[in-house]
C-alpha cells in the first residue's frame, strides 16, 4: 500500500482510452441567488470501478455534491456527466419505506426499473442474500436492526442495477460493532459486483479503510483541498497500520481546515 | 327553484305540495283534506301535504321549493314578500281570522299590572309576537327583541309556553287557538286582550293561504283549483259548525296521535271565524306593527296579493268578489 | 478491476471464501443480538386490561345513581335512574322508533361522510400539489375548522328548507375541511428523504405520487378521516336538533329534540346514551381497527392524543 | 492519579496547556461549522407570504359575488349579495345588536374556558399520575369527546331552564374532557429520558413534577388547550342556538337563529362572518402567538394540523 | 504502555487501603419476574479516579448495568455500593431540557444539589467556559450542535459535583470528527477534575483510546468475560498504533461473542 498527496486540482489520472465514470467540470452550487457559495469549482474525475472517499467537515458540500451528481439538484455552475446515465443513491438513514417488508422494498426498486413482474420476487431475494438478509424478506423496516435497514437499503440501491453507486454517510448512524462489519460487507460487493462508488463520510478511519482515493473537500466555499491515492492490495482492517498512518495525515490536514473557520 | 315548477306555464301540474299546522286556525286546510275538498278540486293534480309547527319554516319550505302552497299567518307572509323584494309568495285567499288573546294568569286584571312580566308568543316575529310587542308600546312599554325591557317577551314553543305557565315560570301568553283555549280551560289562565279588540270591525286575518310565485306562475288553473278546494273547505265549516270540530280532531289525531279535549276546541270553534277574505286592508297596519317592533322593515307591498283566481271561484259561485285593497291582482 | 457484472456474481474475486463465511455469521450473531421480538399482549389480555377497568366503572356509577334514586326519591322529572332510563329506552325500541333513529342518523351520517371524503380528498390533493393555491386558499380552510358548523344551519335552512338537503351541508361544511387539511398535513409530513428515493429508483411523476407520497401520507390521512367523521356526526347531530320537522327524517337529533319537547328527561338521556355509543362504536369498528393496523405495520403506536 | 478537585481546577496537569487552547481552536471552528444560524424571515415579510394570497382570494371572492348578485339579480332574500350583508352588518352594529352579541358570546366562552381550564387541568393531572383512574376513566374520557356537546342542550335545558346555566354546562361538557386529554397526553409525551435526568439530577417527587414534567408537557397542553376553546366556542354557539329565550343572554347564536327566524339570510351571513372572525381573531391573538413562541423556543415549528 | 489480559472475574486490583470508588458484587438482573436473566453475576471495582470503559454488543445488558449503579434501576440480587453515595449521569442523546438557555440548563442541576441563587450563574458559566462554550450560555439546545449539546452535558454533570460520573454512549450519536474532538476534551476534563468514570460504549477503538480499564461484557446473559488495562502514559491518539494494537486483540474477542449468538 502506497499513499500519495497532490495538490489540488487532481490532475487527470485516468490511463488513456479509459472513458471516466463520472467527471465533474468546474462545477459551482449556491442555493437562491443570494445565498452564500456552498460549491467552488469542483473538478473531479472518477475512474469506472474506482471507490472514492469524499471527506470533510459538516456543512462543507458534500451531500449538496452526491445530489448534483444524482441529479436531485441543478449545479449553477459547469457540468456533471455521469456517463452510464444515472446513478443510484443510498442515504444516511435507510429511507426504506415503511409500509412495504424488505422483500418488497428491494421489488418495489426492481418495479420501477422495469423488471417484469414474474423476475421481481427470485431477484429481490437473490439481492438481500447478497447481503446475507435472505432471512429477513418478510420483515418490516421497524423490524429490523439499524444495520438490517442499511443492509435492506444496500440491495436495493444494487437492485437499480447502475454503474454507479452514491452512498452518502450510509453507515454513520450505526454503532461502532457494526460498522465495521459493513464496511467488509460492502468491500465484498463492491468487490463482486465492480460497480463506481463514491463514499460521502466524516470519518477519516472510514475513508481510509474503504476508499481507493480520498478527497477532502474544505468548507465555505466547499473546494477539493487534498486527495489521496491508496493502492488496492485487497481488504485491510480499520486498525491497521496504513490505514492508521493514512488517518493521521488526513486528520491532520483536516484539523487545519476547520482550524480556519474557528471565530 | 322548485321541482313543482319544472314545467312550462300552462301544462297541467302533477302535483301541489301543501303544507299546514295542526292548528284550529287552520281548520280549512284540515277539514279540505279530511272531507276530500281538495282532492276534488284538483282532479288529476296529485296533492301531497306537510305539516310544520311555526310560520318561518314553512316560509322556508316554500322558498327552498320543498312546498308550493301553505296556510299560514300574516307576517311571515310578509315578511318574506318584503324581503323577496315581492318575488316569493302571493296570498290567493283568506281563511281564519280572530282567535288570538292574551292570556294571562289570575291576578293580573290590567295592562298595568304587566311591568316586569314574562309574556310568551310562539316565535319571534309571528303574527301574535308582532301583536303583542306593538300592542305593549301602545300601553307604553319598551320591549326588545334581543330580551329585557320593561315586559320580558319569550318566544317560546305553544306546548312548552302552557308548561312553563302551568309551574309558574311565565306569567302570560299570547297566542292563537286553541291554545288560548287550553290556557284557559287548562291553566285557569284569563283573557286579558283579545286580538279582535283590537282592530276595527273586530276582524284581523289569523290565517292566510299562500302560494309560492313560481307554482302561481307555472300552474295559474292548480291554484284555482286549491282555491276552489280551499272555498268549498270554508264553506262546509261555515255551514256545518256541528261537525266542525269531529272533523278536525280526526286529522290531528291522524297528524300527531293526539286529538284536542272537545271543550277546548269547542271554545277555540266560537273565537275563530272562517273566510276566504284576506282582509287585504289590513296588511300594511300589520307591516307597521312588524317595523315598529323590530321583527320586520318596511317594504312595498304591491302585489303580494292576488285574487283573481278566489274572485272567479267566488263569481261562479254567486258570492261577492273580495278586495285586495291596491295591493295585488282582484 | 473492471468488472460490469450487475447482477451478484458467483464470487469470482479470491479470498472472499472464507472470509465470506465468517462475515455471515458474525452478520447474523449481530442481527440476533440487535433484534429483539417484541413479545405483543394477547388480545384477550388487551381486553382484559383496556375494557375492563373502564366497565367496572360505568357498572359501579349506574349502581350508585340507582341506589340514589331509591334512596333520595328525587323528582323524576329532573333525576330518572337508570331504571326509567332503560325502561325508556325500551319502550322507544319496541315503538320501532330507536332503530328507525339510528338507522336514519348512521345513514345520513355516512352518506355525508363519504361525500365529504369523495370531496375533501381531491381537494386535500389538489392543496397539497398546487402551492399557490394552498397559500391562498388553506387559511380559508383552516378558518372554516374554526367556524362551528352549527353555524350553517339557520342558512341552510333558509336556503334549503327543512329538507335533508340541510342537514347534508352542514355536515359536509363540518366535515371537508378536516378531511382535505388532514391529507395535506399527511403529504407534508411525508419525509422529504421518501421523495427523494423514489425519484432516484426512477419513478416518474405518477409513480411518485401513488407508489411513495400517498402511502407515506396514509396516516395522516387516516387521521383526518377519523376527524371527518367527528365532524360528520357532531354536525349532523346539532343539524338534526335544530332543524326538526319538515321533510328531514327522523334522527337521534330529532329523537333528542322530540324527547326535550315532551319534557321525557329518561328519554333524552337515553337518546344522549345510544348517541354516545354509537360515536363509540364506529369508532371502535371502523376506525380504530383501520389505524392500529395501519401504525403497528409501520411501527408506530397509536397516539392517545384524537 | 486522584486529584479530588471538584471545581474546574487552574490545569495542575502538565502538558494541558498547549494541547488545550490547540482544542479550544479546533472545537470553536467545528462549533462555526455546525450551526448554521436561521436565516428568518422578517415579520413583514410573513405577512406578505402569508396574508395576502388568502385576503386577495377573499377579496376576489367577494367581488365575483357582488358581480353576480348585479348581473343575475338573483331573489334577495335567498342570495342578498356583499352589500346587503354589509348593510346587515352596519344595522347590526347601530342597533348595538352586534356588540351586545359579540360581547354576551366572548364574555360567556371565555368564562366558560376558564372554568373549563380550571376543572380540565387538575382532571388531566389526575388521570396522569394515577394509573387505576386513567385506566378506568380514560376510555370514558375519550368517550365524552365522541359525543357531540350539542346532545347535553336538551338535557341541560330540562335540567337548568333556559337560564345561562345551561349554556354553561354545555360549555363545560364540550371543554373538558378535550383539555384533560391534552394535558394527559402531554404528560405522555415526556420523554423518559428527561424525568431520568431529573431523577439523576437529585430532583424531588415535587421539583420533578414542576420543574421537568410540567414545562415538557407544556405544548401538549397547549393544544390540549386550543382544542378545548374550539370546543367551547362550537358548544356555546350550538347552545345559543337552540336555548333561545328565557333568562339567556343574547349571544351570537341567539343572533343567528333570531335573524333566521326572521328571514333574513344577509343578517344570518352577517352573524356567520362574525363568528368566523371571532374565532379567528381569538385564535390569532391568544392562541397563535402563545404556541408559536413556545415552540420556536424549543427549535419545533408549528404543525400544520389543528 | 502496556496491555494485559485477565481471566474473570476480576481480582481486586487496588492497592491495599485504598477504598474503591464502586463495588459491585455478584449483582443480577432480570425484568420482571418472568424475564430472561440481562445481568448474571456481575464481579466489578472501580478504584477512585479511575477511567473505565464498558464495552459490549448490542442488548448486552451495559445501559442496565450503568442504570443499576446510578440508583435508576434495582438489582434483582448481589449489591451495589457507590462510596461517594451517588453519581452524576451522562445519556447518549444530550437529554438537555429543550425550554431551558444551555446555562439555565447548568444552573438547574446547580440548583437541585443546592447551590444559593446567587452563585448559580457564575458556576455555570465557569463549567460552560470548562467545555468551551461559555459564549453560548444563552442559547438554546436546539440552537446548538450535536456537539455542543454533549459538551454542555458533561458541564450539566460536572456541576452536580458528584465523584463518580456515569456515561452511557455519549458521544455514539455525534460524526467521527467531533467524537475525536470530544474525547480529548472528555480526557482532558477527567485529567483536571480528577473524576472516577465508567463510560459505556459499542466502539472498541473509543475505549481503547481513553479507558485506564476496559471491560468486555458477553450477551445473553450479559456477563464480565474479559478485561484489559491500559498503563497511562498520558493522552494517546485514537490513530496510534498501541491503541490499534489494543483495538485488534478486543475485536477478534469481541467478535467471538457475537459470533456465538449466530442463529
Ligand atoms: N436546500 C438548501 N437550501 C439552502 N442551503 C442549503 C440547502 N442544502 C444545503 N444547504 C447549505 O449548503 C451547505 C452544504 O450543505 P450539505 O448538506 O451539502 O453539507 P454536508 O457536507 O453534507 O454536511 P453534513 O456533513 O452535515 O451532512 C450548508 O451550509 C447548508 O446549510
Ligand atoms: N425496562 C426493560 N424491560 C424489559 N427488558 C429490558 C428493559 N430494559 C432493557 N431490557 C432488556 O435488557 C437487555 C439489555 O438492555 P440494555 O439496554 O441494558 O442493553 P445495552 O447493552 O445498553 O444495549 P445497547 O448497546 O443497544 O444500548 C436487552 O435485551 C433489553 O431488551
Ligand atoms: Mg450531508
Ligand atoms: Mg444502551
Amino acid at each position: 500500500m502506497q499513499t500519495s498527496t497532490e495538490a489540488p486540482p487532481a490532475p487527470e489520472t485516468l490511463p488513456p482510452g479509459v472513458k471516466p465514470a463520472i467527471r465533474i467540470d468546474s462545477l459551482g452550487k449556491r442555493f437562491g441567488p443570494t445565498g452564500p457559495v456552498v460549491l467552488d469549482n469542483i473538478n473531479l474525475t472518477v475512474a469506472p470501478g474506482e471507490f472514492l472517499c469524499l471527506l470533510g467537515a459538516s456543512g462543507c458540500g458534500k451531500s449538496t455534491l452526491l445530489n448534483i451528481i444524482a441529479g436531485l439538484e441543478h449545479p449553477s455552475e459547469g457540468t456533471v456527466t455521469v456517463t452510464s446515465g444515472s446513478a443510484a443513491v443510498m442515504f444516511q438513514e435507510s429511507a426504506l419505506f415503511p409500509w412495504l417488508t424488505a422483500g418488497r422494498n428491494v421489488e418495489l426498486a426492481l418495479k420501477l426499473r422495469g423488471v417484469p413482474r414474474s423476475g421481481r420476487r427470485a431477484q429481490a431475494l437473490e439481492l438481500l442474500d447478497l447481503v446475507n438478509l435472505a432471512d429477513a424478506a418478510h420483515k418490516r423496516p421497524h423490524e429490523l436492526s439499524g444495520g438490517m435497514r442499511q443492509r435492506v437499503a444496500l440491495a436495493r440501491a444494487l437492485a437499480q442495477d447502475r454503474k454507479v453507486l452514491l452512498m452518502d454517510e450510509p453507515f454513520a448512524a450505526l454503532d461502532a460493532i457494526t460498522r465495521d462489519l459493513l464496511h467488509e460487507e460492502l468491500e465484498r460487493v463492491w468487490r463482486e459486483t465492480g460497480r463506481t462508488i463514491i463514499f460521502v463520510t466524516h470519518n477519516v478511519r472510514e475513508a481510509a479503510r474503504l476508499g481507493q482515493r480520498v478527497v477532502l473537500m474544505s468548507s465555505r466555499p466547499g473546494r477539493i483541498s487534498n486527495e489521496w491515492r491508496i493502492d488496492d492490495t485487497g481488504p485491510r482492517r480499520i486498525e491497521s497500520p496504513e490505514v492508521s498512518r493514512l488517518a493521521i495525515e488526513i486528520t491532520d490536514q483536516l484539523r487545519e481546515e476547520i482550524r480556519r473557520n474557528a471565530a | 327553484a322548485a321541482a313543482g315548477t319544472a314545467a312550462a306555464p300552462g301544462e297541467p301540474a302533477t302535483e301541489l305540495r301543501l303544507g299546514y299546522f295542526d292548528n284550529v286556525t287552520h281548520a280549512p286546510a284540515l277539514v279540505g283534506l279530511d272531507q276530500g275538498l281538495f282532492e276534488d278540486a284538483l282532479g288529476d293534480t296529485a296533492l301531497t301535504t306537510q305539516v310544520f309547527n311555526a310560520g318561518p319554516a314553512a316560509i322556508e319550505a316554500l322558498s327552498a321549493g320543498a312546498i308550493d302552497a301553505a296556510y299560514l299567518g300574516p307576517n311571515p307572509a310578509i315578511n318574506s314578500f318584503v324581503k323577496s323584494a315581492g318575488q316569493s309568495v302571493r296570498i290567493v285567499a283568506g281563511a281564519t281570522s280572530g282567535g288570538a288573546a292574551l292570556v294571562v294568569r289570575p291576578g293580573i286584571t290590567d295592562a298595568s299590572d304587566l311591568a316586569g312580566t314574562t309574556i310568551a308568543t310562539p316565535q319571534l316575529g309571528n303574527t301574535q309576537d308582532v301583536a303583542l310587542r306593538s300592542w305593549l308600546g301602545e300601553q307604553g312599554y319598551a320591549t326588545s327583541t334581543s330580551g329585557g325591557g320593561d315586559v320580558n317577551i319569550a318566544p317560546t314553543e305553544n306546548a312548552q309556553a302552557l308548561a312553563l305557565f302551568q309551574s309558574g315560570k311565565i306569567d302570560g301568553a299570547w297566542l292563537p287557538e286553541p291554545w288560548v283555549s287550553r290556557f284557559v280551560l287548562e291553566a285557569d289562565a284569563t283573557v286579558l286582550v283579545d286580538e279582535a279588540s283590537l282592530w276595527t270591525d273586530g276582524a284581523f286575518p289569523t290565517t292566510v293561504l299562500l302560494v309560492s310565485a313560481d307554482y302561481l306562475a307555472a300552474h295559474p288553473e292548480a291554484v284555482e283549483a286549491l282555491v276552489a278546494g280551499h272555498t268549498a273547505s270554508v264553506d262546509w265549516l261555515t255551514e256545518n259548525p256541528d261537525q266542525a270540530a269531529a272533523a278536525i280532531n280526526r286529522v290531528l289525531t291522524a297528524d300527531t296521535g293526539k286529538p284536542l279535549p272537545d271543550a277546548v276546541l269547542a271554545r277555540a270553534l266560537t273565537a275563530v271565524t272562517f273566510t276566504t277574505d284576506p282582509l287585504a286592508e289590513t296588511f300594511p297596519v300589520l307591516l307597521k306593527a312588524g317595523v315598529d317592533a323590530g321583527t320586520a322593515k318596511t317594504g312595498n307591498l304591491d302585489g303580494l296579493f292576488d285574487l283573481a283566481p278566489l274572485n272567479r271561484v267566488l263569481t261562479e259561485a254567486g258570492a261577492p268578489s273580495v278586495s285586495d285593497a291596491g295591493l295585488g291582482t282582484e | 478491476m473492471l468488472p460490469d457484472t450487475a447482477q451478484p456474481a458467483s464470487s469470482a474475486v479470491p479470498r472472499s471464501g472464507g472470509a465470506h463465511d465468517e462475515l455471515r455469521r458474525l452478520e447474523s450473531g449481530l442481527d440476533a443480538l440487535q433484534t429483539v421480538p417484541l413479545t405483543e399482549k394477547g388480545p384477550w389480555r388487551r381486553i382484559l386490561d383496556g375494557v375492563l377497568p373502564p366497565v367496572l366503572l360505568v357498572v359501579a356509577l349506574v349502581v350508585a345513581w340507582q341506589f340514589y334514586t331509591v334512596i333520595a326519591q328525587p323528582r323524576p322529572d329532573l333525576a330518572p335512574g337508570p331504571l326509567n332510563v332503560a325502561g325508556s329506552l325500551a319502550e322507544l325500541w319496541n315503538a320501532g322508533r330507536l332503530q328507525e333513529a339510528v338507522l336514519t342518523s348512521l345513514a345520513r351520517g355516512g352518506a355525508g361522510f363519504l361525500i365529504a371524503v369523495a370531496i375533501g380528498t381531491p381537494l386535500g390533493l389538489l392543496l397539497a400539489e398546487w402551492r399557490l393555491l394552498r397559500r391562498a386558499l388553506g387559511p380559508l380552510l383552516s378558518g372554516l375548522q374554526v367556524l362551528p358548523s352549527v353555524a350553517w344551519v339557520p342558512a341552510a335552512i333558509i336556503w334549503f328548507g327543512l329538507t335533508d338537503a340541510t342537514v347534508y351541508f352542514v355536515v359536509l361544511m363540518g366535515a371537508v375541511p378536516s378531511i382535505a387539511n388532514g391529507l395535506v398535513s399527511g403529504i407534508d409530513q411525508v419525509p422529504p428523504q421518501l421523495r427523494r428515493v423514489g425519484t432516484v429508483l426512477g419513478a416518474s411523476r405518477i409513480e411518485l405520487a401513488t407508489l411513495v407520497v400517498l402511502p407515506a401520507a396514509l396516516p395522516g390521512y387516516l387521521s383526518g378521516l377519523k376527524q371527518g367523521w367527528a365532524f360528520s356526526w357532531r354536525s349532523l347531530m346539532a343539524a338534526e336538533i335544530i332543524a326538526m320537522g319538515g321533510s328531514i327524517g327522523f334522527g337521534l337529533g330529532s329523537m333528542l329534540q322530540q324527547s326535550r319537547e315532551l319534557a321525557d328527561l329518561s328519554a333524552v338521556l337515553a337518546t344522549i346514551l345510544v348517541i354516545l355509543a354509537v360515536g363509540i362504536l364506529v369508532e371502535l369498528t371502523a376506525f380504530a381497527p383501520l389505524e392500529r393496523r395501519l401504525l403497528r405495520r409501520r411501527g408506530l403506536t397509536p397516539g392517545a392524543r384524537r
